[in-house]
């Protein structure tokens, strides 16, 4: 998947001379997590832009550039650190368009990279999507395969709204197919990334691999998930989870962030509102315990979701 | 400065002053709703920096913005009919008076969050150097904001990327009820231009003239090197929004003060020193008296948004 | 609602010598909403700290000095300045116990007062209390009534863990029965605040009275709701909103803030797995439209949930 | 300072020295997950400041944190344990190599956010300034962490609260791979006190007796009249966590750098000036490697956390 963002960013860098990136040790580095490895060399200094350790102006400068018709990406290094510029996204990317009648276009790209299991402990391993997510005026993109990112990551910097984008630290060696070139996913479209007929899996970002592993462990025994991917979680597109829902009659919701006030809340509320006449069963959800990750290993382990959860779960609802 | 060019920055001291206290007589009445933060006794601070401005340098500040919307050339009615919340105003009734702005006239907004508008300068300037423009981000903010991490942040990054920004702290002494004293590190604010190694000056804010001529000085210097900090002292003559108790000075300060009345040093120096007429100011004075109560009656009599614009302009493409 | 939180601050300052204030305007100005007139000149400039405005570091220095012993109470102006704080709030306030090993206690008192309805506009106007309460470690808690108010703000003081008071801005007016003294109210417990049989509303804060009121509507056309004030949103008790669905197999979920991804989402999914069996028609929700609020009176009001808004909710699930 | 001090610091610096090759050594092994920041070439700084403070003062540092650890007097072996995630660790294995702590000895961690920890220092010496007492809390921090927000809100505020905390910066010249020059606007952190109105100053951090001598003046200037800024310049020998690429630095400047080891010069000090043997130091040093070698094999041999420990230390009072 790293390579899949790479190309994304290369691309539209290539494309559209406003597109630029800015961000904590993208350029001389090269990316923490190597996306931008090169970019600095070919593109130079103007456009592959250092930042000082300063969150919350790297997303301002970005949101005023974006306001002044150039079209940044910003680079949070860490999910984690987007609460240093929190004010910034939820105040100022997502309202400063609406709260001036539309005098504003914010086409500003967040890119963030979350997710825990690599023992960082509490306050680097966190999946707080849905926090984002809640926020209109904002787009919230989670891409859970390679094509999907470069897809989306491509419509999000062409898009005039502002888009936080997603990505998940232990998805970056995943592997796929990646059409070249023009490859663009619609923002706010979810996905049937395996299709069943038994249950409805609906899940994105790292926990579609999970769920994927999950339902062909049970496909084993016979039993075929459907796997719905949302990759959007703002405008949150329900259509392919009440078409899928409606025939299995059956639901289990996967996320890695917390349990509560989290993402399948509003996924099984919104099929219980929707598809009422078509529910057998309790909707299930697989989620993070509630607790701040450990930094030990089997401890972070047994607090975020495994295959095994989701196969029970899924079992627990057949 | 020639003759028209001085009685048009009186023009328009004197008409913020009366465009604020038509304001505050349209809260009295009920008709504007929120929080309204008067510019009077600051007026000589947004008519003299921004009258030396060139057309392509662009002005951002915080919510006390009427006067500075003024000065980039809004109307009267648009900011009117913005604070009472109208489809004719420059937000179409979503922003308020803490939410003016007017692309066209190249400012971008009021800003509510103390201190949150100074990175959006600093990207703003960035977007200007980034096309190879000579065009200049005028950033107005309190002594209040400049306590907060975003002034930190902002300023350093200005200065490693030699951005294109003017920064203006309007020093009114207090951030609401706070004075300095009780809020920074250092008296001046322009000190701390220190501690980033940025060019700075202080001047008299109730001054239009000297805040003019320091204004041109600073833009000159941001144009030819880089982020400038200039200090400009003044005073709200008003509280900091309306309700407020006062409890932080005294009347005798505010009454000392009000002395050093802007538009009242500026009309002496254009009697006794421009020959201008007491008559012709008086005359000056009553044309803005008449156009604020066209501006007042434009406002009353423009229609609420449609209740359908309630989800309008929230995002450019599509919607939820 | 004001002079209950007023008292309870009082009292606790003359009980504990360890409790001071610090925060915006909360001394010489005697608070923002005249929550700590009279304070100063009682209390002196030690204890009733006037701060700098500079968010991360009134909540940061709280949480330092919670560390070191003191019991502090940090007051933000507004909760939509809580974004400026947000990683001292998630990240310390809410994980410094838990990541050194229980070495460290936190005890916090975040008040924020929050809220919309008073044409402040987008950024002045949010109802965010699910973000916070996402966050395990913290303990979140959002009164509606002013004995309610005063009985939890006195045990969040008391607290050795980090509460996250949230008030209301347009509830300051709210009168109600407040026992003098020694008021305690336990957090994480909800409360049955009108005993009806016909359908179930949960709500909290400001959306009490309004459910309240709703629910008079409602008696009037001999329909008679249970109104259960959830109090505390972190930890979250279900026990008395299970009690009463048992019972009415109806419920309507009342929050301000906005509909997606909030805190009815959580509420009603639980709902549905815990009482799935007593479920006989689908869960309303009644919440904020997803914009941010405008500043235009009539269009800020469309936007907020109102009486009618709960009522009809109501008929729709009876 | 008497001879067996002289050597106690000599001991700490080669402790901490080996105690960081082992890390890394378990590191390579598999032993330690998540990031591992290692202290070696910055030796002299924790060593020297830490000598300087009374048992009273209160430590606090960022995630680059086994030195500070050590000075302040946690063993090897809970530091190690902790490092391997283990339940006889500093945090019972739940916070890693970032977030280590001990307050029986008056150290208060390890943190990994930059900066976050800054106003934590300002509460804690805000604490002991409202009980009275003479404690001083001591603030390190590197020179990446003096750009954020965080870094301008704490300080401004120690100034204006007069709050007894040592300022500490570790310059050891690059924020992960952005050097000062890349990220500040100004070359030297102690510029930035300016800004404050701050006391400060500037000291080689390879040469420990001068850090040591500039930490008690600093320390007596807090005690005496409030906040101070202590910039302590250094390097680190190793990349800035495991894994850097290190192409924002040549080798050649890391070897100019290693030849100012602080350890090296120290023990040169220790020889020619204070006529220790090159024996002593050597069985010193014999000692301090069998010492990490226990350590290694009680972390590596210590239990780890009991699963239920998961749901464990995250309230006070009750749980969920
Ligand atoms: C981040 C943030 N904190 C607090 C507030 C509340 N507030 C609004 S104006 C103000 C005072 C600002 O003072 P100053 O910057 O001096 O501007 P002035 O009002 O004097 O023009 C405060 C604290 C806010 N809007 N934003
Ligand atoms: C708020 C925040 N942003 C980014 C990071 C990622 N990060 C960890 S260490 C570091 C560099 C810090 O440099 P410096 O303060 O000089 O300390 P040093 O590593 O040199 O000791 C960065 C950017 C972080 N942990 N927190
Ligand atoms: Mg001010
Ligand atoms: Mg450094």
């Amino acid at each position: 998947m790293r390579e899949a963002i790479s190309q994304a960013l290369w691309e539209e860098l290539e494309r559209d001379e406003r597109v630029f990136i800015l961000g904590e040790e993208v350029g001389v580095w090269g990316g923490t997590y190597a996306v931008t490895k090169g970019f600095y060399d070919h593109f130079g200094p103007e456009r592959i832009r250092d930042t000082p350790i300063a969150e919350s102006v790297i997303v301002g400068a970005a949101n005023g550039a974006a306001m002044a018709g150039l079209r940044p990406v910003a680079e949070l290094m860490t999910i984690n650190f987007a609460f240093l510029a929190m004010d910034q996204i939820v105040n100022h990317s997502a309202k400063l368009r609406s709260m001036f009648g539309g005098q504003f276009t914010v086409p500003v790209v967040i890119r963030a990279v979350g997710g825990g299991g690599r023992q960082l402990g509490a306050t680097h391993s966190q999946t707080p999507d849905v926090v984002f997510a809640h926020f209109p005026g904002l787009k919230v993109v989670a891409p859970g395969t390679p094509s999907d990112a470069k897809g989306l990551l491509k419509a999000a910097i062409r898009s005039d709204d502002p888009v936080m984008f997603i990505e998940h630290a232990t998805l970056y060696q995943t592997r796929g197919e990646v059409p070249d070139g023009e490859v663009l996913e619609p923002i706010g479209v979810s996905k049937v990334q395996r299709p069943g007929r038994d249950v409805t899996i609906v899940t994105y970002s790292k926990m579609l691999q999970l769920s994927l592993q999950a339902a062909e462990q049970l496909s084993g025994e016979g039993i075929e998930p459907e796997v719905v991917d949302l990759r959007t979680l703002r405008p949150l597109d329900m259509e392919p989870v009440l078409d899928s829902f409606r025939r299995t009659n059956r639901a289990v919701i996967v996320e890695e962030g917390w349990r509560s006030f989290g993402v399948g809340a509003e996924v099984a509320a919104r099929i219980y509102e929707e598809a009422f006449d078509y529910v057998d069963a309790p909707i299930g959800r697989v989620a993070q315990k509630e607790v701040p990750l450990p930094y030990n290993h089997r401890l972070e382990q047994a607090a975020l979701p495994q295959v095994e959860d989701i196969v029970r779960a899924v079992r627990e609802v057949l | 400065m020639n003759r028209s060019e001085q009685l048009r920055l009186y023009r328009e001291m004197v008409l913020v002053r009366r465009l604020e206290e038509a304001a505050a007589a349209l809260y009295q009445q009920g008709k504007i709703g929120g929080f309204l933060h008067l510019y009077i006794g600051q007026e000589a601070v947004s008519t003299g920096v921004i009258s030396a401005r060139k057309p392509q340098d662009r002005v951002i500040t915080a919510y006390r913005d009427h006067g500075v919307a003024i000065s980039c050339g809004i109307s009267p009615e648009a900011v009117l009919a913005e604070l009472l919340g109208k489809a004719t105003g420059t937000s179409k009734g979503k922003g308020g008076s803490m939410h003016l702005a007017d692309v066209s006239v190249n400012f971008w907004g009021g800003h509510a969050i103390v201190g949150a508008h100074l990175p959006l300068a600093a990207g703003m300037a960035l977007a200007d150097k980034y096309r190879g423009s000579d065009a200049v981000t005028l950033c107005f903010f309190g002594d209040g904001a400049t306590n907060i991490g975003y002034f930190h942040e902002a300023l350093n990054l200005s200065m490693v990327w030699r951005l294109p920004v003017l920064w203006i702290c309007e020093n009114n002494l207090y951030g609401m009820g706070t004075s300095v004293a009780r809020a920074s590190a250092v008296p001046e604010i322009r000190q701390k231009a220190d501690g980033y190694g940025m060019p700075n000056s202080r001047v008299d804010g109730m001054n239009v003239l000297e805040v003019r001529q320091a204004a041109e000085e600073a833009l000159a210097a941001v144009r030819a090197s880089g982020p400038y900090l200039l200090e400009i002292t003044t005073y709200r003559f008003r509280g900091h929004s309306m309700g407020d108790p006062e409890r932080y000075r005294t009347s005798d300060e505010v009454q000392r003060w009000q002395q050093d009345d802007p538009i009242g040093i500026y009309r002496t120096w254009l009697t006794e020193k421009a020959s201008v007429s007491a008559k012709d100011l008086d005359k000056l004075e009553a044309e803005v008296d008449q156009a604020i109560e066209a501006a007042v009656r434009f406002a009353e009599e423009s229609p609420e948004p449609a209740l359908e614009s309630l989800y309008a302009d929230i995002y450019a493409e599509g919607a939820e």
